[in-house]
């Protein structure tokens, strides 16, 4: 019944009631947001919705998002990020403010409240929303309010949304026709919450032929959900296989090409993300905030820049000394990476910075089944495809490239015929910690940025480039995604824990059968 | 012109050369002979720059260059042809015919195509991995890499070793050629050859070195090598 | 006998000893019969500190074993030195019996909190010393033998064979870590009361397993030798040089290593269990990559392929880390960064090296004069 | 000298556990600072030995018996993980020595030679949990009990979970998941988290997820639009310090519950902000639950020094029992004969600022449970060690 | 099929002697597709002394790969001693039925001295227990020293190999062959890089060797002198099989030996 008072008060609302009057009952509404229990509060944001004034829509919106303010002189006024609006006149004011708290239940109730007046919104993108919102926390109106909304709309994708929407809940309606309804509706959804609804049906439901037909139709739900499960996992495993890839590349580099067993690579990796960071808060300091997103785009040169020179440094100042001398460099290296963790430690402090994703990295597209393609998996994804397909353009086609690995591979015949070596080395070195930089820059967006980054991704580092092969970039690729997938695919078994432990042995027996990885260079060509 | 003069050089504290000296000019091809040991090797990478020496001074075309890392000495024109072929294992026959155009101008950048007429197998072979040929193969890769740089100066240790009779006459024949300038895609050339094989040597030697112990013990002109003399240092 | 001794075995032999008597009779003699005022004291937790040393001491000469003589760098041999702890550390942990938290009898602490009813099978026989003295030796040899045997055959080497153990140990940690393994979780084995009814809290236990550490350590030195003295440890280094010539010449490469990792492992587990009841806990943080990286640096710092070597490595790797930790806590790393850093280029050879070098100098000045 | 007290700091400075254990560190160093000012200790000055044990548990062990043997320190403060202060209780235990412990932990314990200032379990998980199922909480139905795998998190969560069955809660509404430390890559977990909370019952998440691993699993939270009114996450490790380097504006409302957070107004933790922000000379700086749980402990400890007019273990202990310091945030914390404290518990949501707002607070401290009673074998245990009684874990109090 | 009609002498798996030392038959190699072995057969008899000869390139080495175990062939068939079939032995247990080599490229151990490489292919017993417990007797330090002056190095005995120049390892290597005392010896162009007097001093020490009926020998060189010196049976191999098979004069007569190999 209320929801049908509801409707008439839209309808008079349509019918544009006298404007003093609507003032009035809003402004009193609004004024008891401010109430000091969260009970008052809810109770006010319902009665603010009640009132189908259309204002009350961004207003509860704010209050969801925490951005509806009280003044000092108890005005309500919204933040639109800087400047204050006065939600009853619309007009900008100047004013000091403070938020109104929310907890979650409030935020959930001025969410649904916000969502059934968006129902009826110009926006499609907002109706859909609203059905979303309400089908969250739907209330017994839910179902006559969305029928409403149903009737009016004319957006194919808004229209489908509310059929579901009813049809699931229409699956708890008294009257089995509505439930037989509702069930063939929703055969055609791969929604694992409607899976669910009608598994939780199917436990009460006493009408056989509405049981015949939802066993039906949850056969068909589930094939999909499994079928959207399993792209998920190969997602999931393509991501994790592009993260560990980003990580070796860099050491595809300086240990594939050069055969130095870097262990600073991850130190590497970290101060790419520490010059992503600093270049986050050089552009938060200086550009307008609508600007700051770039900070990321500019921190890729600047972390290659800055790990490049930093590689070039180590290389000529220690490395460069223990040519031929694999296990040296290995403790060198190691040294070296103790004392960069600690240099970061004293300039940033041991705790974690926060480097921000931008908007355009957050969130993601919810697709069928439940699974959500992140932007920023989807983003690494390329981003390391594009990085590791400029390496393997340089190192085939550039004749720097060949100079590097004739360096590397004979350096007293290289220099013999005329290739700087000293020069090459540094580049070489310089270019594989350059990488790594820029891996540091993408996983920075992922994972935490603390001076210990670097150690969470050396063994793995290795762990790829020795499975697929050293010297190998194609072979670090498929061993990366090869490594991601599998352990995407055990972890739902297994768990975190075991899937790991599962991983690892795997590569033990793997290699048993390939020595020299997945793609081991043979002949004659490897001994000498 | 090569002028070494008088090096010492060391291998920790063993005196691998004492007091050596070699000239070399362009036009000419100078051989150094010697049994196993006394020092061929480490002359031929003494004038590369391959290994320091203590004292004595490498001039070439007038430079002194006694000091020069060895990439600088490929660059002046200095081509090198090791004992023991390193190709570079696991870079094709055409990557490692490339390493040569590292001293050479953008413009030069070529394979001449005399190499491929001279050793006609590199042409077939080459996507294989150098370190796949053979030894034989590997050695012609060996010199036709050396060539590639277009030396002035052509240091040879041994270029024969393990190679087939019909193609070391090719070898010899071409580096008769070359001496004598007489290749379009090369210039002018002085040549320093080191060979076991007398008779090979003695044809092609405008000039001899023979070695013993560290030292040049004879050396002249070919032409009035006393071949008995030669022959008793040659013989343990 | 002594007769046939060369001065060079002579000087080892005088050397061993003089260093024996330093570890088994002087520094115990300083902490007892010394008053604690005396500059000279040695004080209890020095004798802890430097039993740990001498654990790590034989850990090192175990990895050099592999390593050094025989080329294979195990970047898992904190694996077995782990095993022997925990082997170790199961029977400390039966030996607690009643005095445990919950007073449970049969089952550790850890396992009545997480609901276990019974002892699993792989927990019996660990309430008898010998068996778990057994198991010590036994389980990281077998686990080597097996990895070896698997490897090996299959001629996984140089840095494949360093990655594939390193995997080994990064597995059997989050193996480890996992509390239905049954060992404690992340928090390991610890509350141990004694061994073999002697007080782990008593000065004269820790001395006593001190003093068993260092007689240890001495049999490793010269097992140790024997091998890397004997035809066989030259076989080792030409295995090092060039397998694949090795093989031509009728030695079975995979015997040679194989022999090696084990006896390694083998040595390893014992200075794990003699390890564990000094510092009184093991965890799954032994068996971390890092812990086994550090082993091969204490190698390399004092000298790979040298007998002294990882010993001296293991001594002044640790000596520095724990003189850093509490003298510059902040700047340690540091410190401890460049000496691996400077080791490494100005001493190739390792500290040991540095003493080779100093003694030809020597030498030749003498012979000036 | 014979002129100082020394008290030894035992937090790692590297290493894994240094990104929290730093800050605790600087806080001891800024507290002894604090009384040198006031005059010392017993007219004599504070001296702080600072050592780094580099997350390394059985160099905590050495370090702890360096202290306590070498540097004769009076009281230690240190420890952050559970394992780390089991590495070093033997040592105290021989040495008679005093660790101060100010990380909230499992609990199942009770050594007389240390002095937990942390939460046990039913100072944080069990009200959590109670706020999550009223109305205010969203009367959840389905748990999510996701934890790194070790002491802390197994046993939290074996208490939660017998918690919730006495609540009524069924064994298919509650999902638990252990990952590894450090665990990096989120995707399938969080979406399972998702799809176990689209069962059309409330879903909350407890979340025992420890360190580094948080910041991965909060991005892929916000990535995978988990809201905070849809699947609450309410966790028990993350505070001010570790949201500060989080993005915190799309995890705005999840949840965390502690004795302390910065945002709670009251002048003891305003001056408390100010005199570390001023310390530590960063404006920026936050405060956190284990900070105040050290500068409840050292404060402690100081008055019990003066109590007792010594340094001498046995005589301070004894001074400890019924010690009492104001909370930073109001009321008064007050040590037991169990060496844990009596503290209020607060549960806050994440602001886009990074701050916890309080949604919910106890009315009154609550008293620590050393043993739990929700484990069969641990209810039987009491924890007094007022003398004359010598008890740890009886099952009840020895009088002799 | 090969070229049959060159072969001076009829062979076949079904002529296979059972007192042959060496039974290559129909071996096949190849390396990406390349046929580096093209259905190679070959039989030395014990006590003989074969000299191989062909193009860079024919497969010589391969076939010394094959024989050692060190390259698994396609196909065909390696039998040594009347019937152990090499194809499934490992290198070592190869090498303890009594098959020594030297390769082309010399290699020696270059950390361990002069002396300690020849100790370590000193004949005796090769499993990893006895190897440990081995004590050297004065026989063997004999042979050793004698072995030592053969090859000219007795005053580098305790120079590390790695110091030694090219030729010097050559010798070297040769005087590890000789402490293995093989039945079967595989010398991969043992003159290579040596004088004129020394590859004469060497073709001495083949043909001394040859003396013996217990050694059988093949010896692969281009070097033709040398070959004439040791005037044994010479096979030619071309393209990876065998190309003509006779005297060193029938050979050098051969056209299609001069074309491909010898030259003009
Ligand atoms: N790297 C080295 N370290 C120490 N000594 C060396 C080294 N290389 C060569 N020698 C020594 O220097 C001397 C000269 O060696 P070199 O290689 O120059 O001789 P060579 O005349 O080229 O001999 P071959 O004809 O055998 O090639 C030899 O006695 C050798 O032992
Ligand atoms: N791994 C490989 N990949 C490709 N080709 C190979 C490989 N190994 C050998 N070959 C080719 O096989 C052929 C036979 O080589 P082999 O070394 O046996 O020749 P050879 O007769 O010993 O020659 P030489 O007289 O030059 O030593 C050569 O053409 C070589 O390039
Ligand atoms: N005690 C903890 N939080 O590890
Ligand atoms: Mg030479
Ligand atoms: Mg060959």
């Amino acid at each position: 019944m209320r929801a049908f008072h509801l409707i008439l008060a839209l309808a008079a609302l349509l019918l544009a009631a006298p404007a003093a009057r609507a003032d009035d009952a809003f402004a009193q509404a609004l004024g008891a947001l401010n109430a000091e229990s969260y009970a008052d509060k809810i109770a006010a944001a319902e009665a603010l919705a009640a009132l189908g004034d259309g204002r009350a829509a961004q207003v509860l919106d704010a209050l969801a998002d925490g951005r509806l303010m009280v003044a000092a002189d108890g005005a309500i006024l919204i933040d639109q990020g800087g400047s204050y609006a006065d939600p009853i006149s619309g007009k900008i004011v100047t004013a000091q403010a403070e938020a109104i708290t929310v907890n979650n239940r409030l935020r959930s109730v001025a969410r649904a409240a916000a969502g059934r007046l968006a129902l009826f919104s110009p926006d499609a993108a907002a109706r859909k929303a609203a059905v979303e919102a309400i089908m969250n926390s739907p209330g017994p109106e839910a179902a006559d309010m969305v029928r409403a909304a149903l009737a009016k709309e004319t957006d194919d994708s808004v229209k489908a949304a509310m059929i579901t929407a009813l049809a699931s809940l229409d699956l708890t309606s008294p009257d089995p026709a509505r439930r037989l309804d509702a069930v063939k509706q929703l055969a055609d959804s791969s929604d694992p919450s409607v899976r669910s609804q009608i598994e939780t049906l199917l436990q009460t439901e006493t009408d056989t032929s509405v049981r015949q037909v939802a066993e039906k139709s949850l056969a068909s739900i589930q094939f999909r959900v499994t079928l959207m499960g399993f792209v998920a996992n190969l997602f999931q495993g393509l991501s994790l296989g592009s993260v560990l890839l980003l990580a070796a590349i860099g050491l595809a580099v300086t240990f594939g090409v050069m055969g130095v067993i870097n262990m600073a690579h991850g130190e590497m990796i970290m101060l790419g993300a520490y010059t992503t960071f600093a270049v986050q808060q050089l552009f938060r300091a200086l550009l307008p905030p609508d600007l700051v997103d770039l900070y990321l785009v500019a921190a890729i040169p600047a972390a290659f820049v800055v790990t490049a020179l930093v590689g070039m440094g180590l290389e000529r100042g220690v490395i460069r000394f223990l040519y031929g001398r694999p296990l040296e460099t290995m403790l060198a290296t190691w040294g070296i990476s103790l004392v960069l963790q600690q240099v970061v430690r004293q300039i940033f402090g041991a705790t974690n910075m926060e480097v921000a994703n931008p908007a355009w990295m957050t969130g993601g597209w919810e697709l069928a089944g439940g699974f959500t393609l992140t932007y920023n998996r989807v983003i690494i994804i390329f981003f390391c495809l594009a990085v590791l397909g400029g390496l393997a353009a340089l190192l085939r086609w550039s004749s720097f490239g060949l100079h590097m690995r004739a360096v590397t591979q004979n350096r007293p015949m290289a220099a013999a015929m005329g290739i700087p070596t000293g020069r090459v080395d540094a580049l070489t070195f310089g270019l594989g910690s350059g990488i790594a930089g820029i891996a540091g820059v993408a996983l920075s967006q992922i994972g935490n940025v603390s001076p210990n980054l670097g150690q969470a991704y050396i063994v793995d580092s290795f762990m790829v480039v020795v499975f697929g092969g050293v010297g190998s970039l194609w072979g670090t690729l498929v061993g990366a995604v090869t490594l991601g997938v599998v352990n995407k695919f055990l972890e739902p078994y297994a768990g975190a824990m075991l899937g790991k432990i599962l991983v690892l042995v795997f590569i033990i027996l793997f290699i048993q059968k390939r020595p020299r990885g997945l793609f081991a260079l043979k002949g004659r060509s490897v001994e000498s | 012109m090569l002028m070494v003069e008088n090096i010492d050089l060391y291998y920790g504290a063993s005196h691998a050369l004492r007091g050596v000296s070699l000239q070399a000019a362009k036009g000419r091809v100078t051989c150094v002979l010697g049994r196993n040991g006394v020092g061929k090797t480490s002359l031929m990478r003494a004038i590369m720059g391959q290994q320091a020496v203590r004292s004595g001074v490498v001039q070439w075309e007038g430079a002194d260059i006694t000091t020069l890392p060895a990439y600088e000495r490929a660059r002046a024109g200095i081509g090198f042809v090791p004992q023991g072929r390193e190709i570079f294992a696991r870079l094709t026959v055409r990557e490692n015919l490339e390493t040569g155009f590292a001293p050479l101008k953008r413009a030069e950048r070529t394979i001449p195509a005399e190499i491929y007429e001279l050793f006609p197998v590199l042409a077939d072979m080459h996507s294989r991995r150098g370190g796949d040929l053979s030894g034989g193969q590997q050695q012609q890769l060996a010199i036709a890499r050396a060539l590639v740089t277009r030396p002035r100066l052509l240091i040879l240790d041994e270029p024969t070793e393990g190679i087939q009779p019909s193609i070391i006459k090719d070898i010899g024949r071409v580096i008769r050629l070359l001496a004598e300038n007489k290749i379009k895609a090369f210039g002018e050339m002085a040549i320093v050859l080191v060979e076991q094989y007398f008779d090979f040597a003695k044809e092609l030697a405008d000039d001899y070195a023979v070695m013993d112990r560290g030292e040049v013990i004879l050396a002249g002109a070919t032409a009035q090598m006393v071949e008995a003399d030669v022959r008793k240092h040659l013989t343990v | 006998m002594h007769a046939m001794l060369n001065p060079a075995q002579r000087g080892f032999w005088i050397g061993f000893m003089a260093l024996g008597a330093l570890f088994l009779l002087v520094i115990p003699g300083l902490n007892l019969l010394v008053p604690v005022e005396s500059a000279l004291h040695v004080p209890n937790y020095m004798v802890t500190l430097i039993g740990k040393y001498l654990c790590y001491a034989i850990l090192a000469m175990a990895m050099n074993l592999v390593w050094g003589y025989c080329g294979v760098l195990s970047l898992g041999h904190g694996a077995f030195f782990a095993l022997g702890g925990y082997a170790m550390g199961m029977y400390m942990m039966r030996a607690i019996g009643t005095r445990g938290s919950y007073g449970n009898a049969e089952l550790p602490d850890f396992m009545v909190f997480l609901n276990w009813k019974e002892l699993p099978w792989f927990w019996m026989g660990f309430d008898n010393f010998a068996f778990a003295l057994l198991m010590v030796m036994v389980i990281p040899g077998v686990l080597a033998f097996v990895f070896g045997w698997l490897a090996f055959r299959s001629r996984i080497n140089g840095v494949y064979l360093s990655i594939v153990t390193q995997a080994m140990t990064y597995a059997l940690m989050l193996a480890f870590f996992r509390n239905e393994m049954g060992f404690g979780g992340n928090n390991g084995l610890t509350d141990f009361k004694d061994i073999l009814g002697f007080d782990l809290s008593q000065s004269s236990t820790k001395l006593g397993l001190y003093w068993l550490t260092a007689l240890l350590l001495g049999a490793t030195f010269l097992v140790v030798r024997f091998i890397a003295a004997s035809k066989l440890g030259r076989v080792m280094m030409a295995v090092r040089d060039a397998e694949s010539r090795v093989r031509f010449l009728g030695y079975s490469v995979t015997g040679v290593k194989l022999f090696a990792f084990t006896v390694s492992a083998v040595l390893a587990g014992i200075a794990g269990a003699l390890y564990v009841p000094q510092v009184g806990i093991i965890n799954p943080s032994e068996f971390s990559p890092a812990n086994s990286i550090e082993i091969a640096i204490w190698v390399a710092v004092g000298g790979r392929g040298t007998l002294l070597g990882p010993v001296l490595g293991a001594f002044a790797v640790n000596g520095a880390k724990t003189w850093l930790t509490g003298a510059a806590p902040e700047l340690w790393l540091f410190a401890l960064g460049a000496l691996f850093i400077i080791v490494t280029l100005a001493l190739p050879k390792g500290l040991v090296g540095l003493w080779a070098d100093l003694r030809t100098r020597m030498a030749k000045e003498n012979a000036h004069d | 000298a014979e002129d100082t007290i020394k008290v030894g700091v035992l937090h790692s400075l590297s290493g894994t556990m240094a990104i929290s254990e730093t800050t605790l560190k600087d806080t001891v160093l800024m507290m002894v600072d604090d009384i040198n000012k006031k005059g010392g200790l017993l007219g004599k000055k504070v001296e702080a030995v600072v050592v780094d044990p580099a997350s390394n548990w059985p160099l905590f062990a050495e370090k702890a018996q360096e202290l306590l043997e070498k540097e004769k320190v009076a009281a230690v403060f240190g420890c952050w993980t559970s394992v780390s202060r089991k590495s070093v209780l033997p040592v105290f235990e021989k040495m008679n020595g005093l660790l101060f412990y100010p990380v909230q932990y499992e609990g199942e314990e009770s050594s007389r030679n240390v002095f937990y200032t942390g939460a046990a379990p039913n100072q944080q998980a069990i009200p959590a949990v109670d706020y999550l199922m009223s109305k205010d909480g969203g009367e959840v139905k389905r748990w999510v009990l996701a934890g790194t795998d070790y002491v802390y998190p197994r046993t939290t969560n074996k208490i939660l979970e017998a918690y919730l069955k006495s609540k009524g809660v069924k064994a298919e509404d509650i999902m638990i998941n252990y990952t590894p430390f450090g665990h990096s890559d989120w995707q399938t977990i969080v979406a399972d988290i998702k799809k176990f909370g689209t069962a059309g019952k409330k879903t909350a998440v407890v979340s025992t997820i420890n360190g580094d691993a948080n910041v991965p699993f909060y991005k892929e939270l916000a990535n995978l639009g988990v809201k905070a009114d849809q699947i609450p996450v309410v966790a028990f490790s993350v505070g001010e310090e570790e949201l500060a380097g989080i993005d915190t504006k799309n995890l705005v409302g999840h949840l965390a519950a502690w004795n302390y957070f910065q945002s709670v107004k009251s002048p003891e933790n305003d001056a408390f902000i100010k005199q570390w922000q001023t310390f530590i000379k960063s404006p920026k700086r936050v405060t956190n639950d284990p900070m105040e749980a050290t500068y409840i402990g050292f404060k402690m400890w100081t008055q019990a020094v003066q109590q007792a007019g010594s340094t001498n273990v046995d005589a301070v202990r004894q001074a400890m029992y019924g010690q009492q310091v104001k909370n930073l945030t109001g009321g008064t914390a007050v040590m037991n004969t169990n060496h844990h404290l009596s503290k209020p518990v607060f549960i806050g949501e994440i602001q886009a600022n990074g701050q916890l707002q309080t949604v919910w607070k106890t009315k009154d401290v609550i008293k620590a449970d050393a043993w739990s009673p929700y484990i069969p074998e641990s209810a039987k245990l009491t924890a007094n060690w007022t003398y004359p009684w010598v008890c740890g874990n009886c099952t009840e109090p020895k009088f002799k | 099929m090969t070229d049959d009609m060159l072969m001076d002498e009829p062979r076949g798996p079904g002529m296979a002697t059972p007192g042959s030392i060496l039974y290559v038959d129909s071996v096949t190699v190849s390396f990406d597709g390349f046929r580096a072995l093209n259905e190679l057969s070959l039989i030395i008899e014990p006590g003989e002394l074969r000299t191989i000869i062909g193009p860079n390139g024919a497969g010589k080495t391969t076939m010394m790969d094959v024989i050692t175990g060190k390259t698994r062939p396609d196909k065909g068939d390696v039998l040594f001693d009347g019937g152990v079939d090499l194809t499934r032995l490992t290198e070592d247990q190869i090498a303890n039925l009594g098959i020594g080599r030297k390769f082309q490229k010399p290699t020696v151990f270059e950390h361990l001295s002069v002396f300690e490489n020849l100790e370590l292919a000193l004949k005796c017993q090769r499993d990893t227990l006895s190897t440990l417990l081995f004590r050297l007797n004065g026989e063997q330090r004999d042979r050793i020293d004698q072995v030592l002056g053969t090859i000219g190095l007795a005053d580098k005995v305790r120079m590390l190999a790695g110091a030694l120049s090219h030729g010097q390892k050559q010798w070297l290597e040769i005087g590890m062959l000789l402490m293995q005392d093989q039945r079967l010896l595989l010398l991969d162009e043992p003159v290579a890089g040596m004088t004129d007097a020394e590859t004469e001093a060497t073709a001495a020490l083949i043909l001394e060797l040859h003396k013996d009926p217990h050694h059988s020998l093949v010896v692969v060189e281009h070097d033709m002198e040398f070959v004439r010196a040791l005037g044994a049976r010479v096979t030619v191999l071309h393209e990876g099989s065998v190309l003509a098979e006779g005297s060193l004069d029938a050979v050098q007569a051969n056209a299609k030996v001069v074309e491909v190999y010898l030259g003009r």
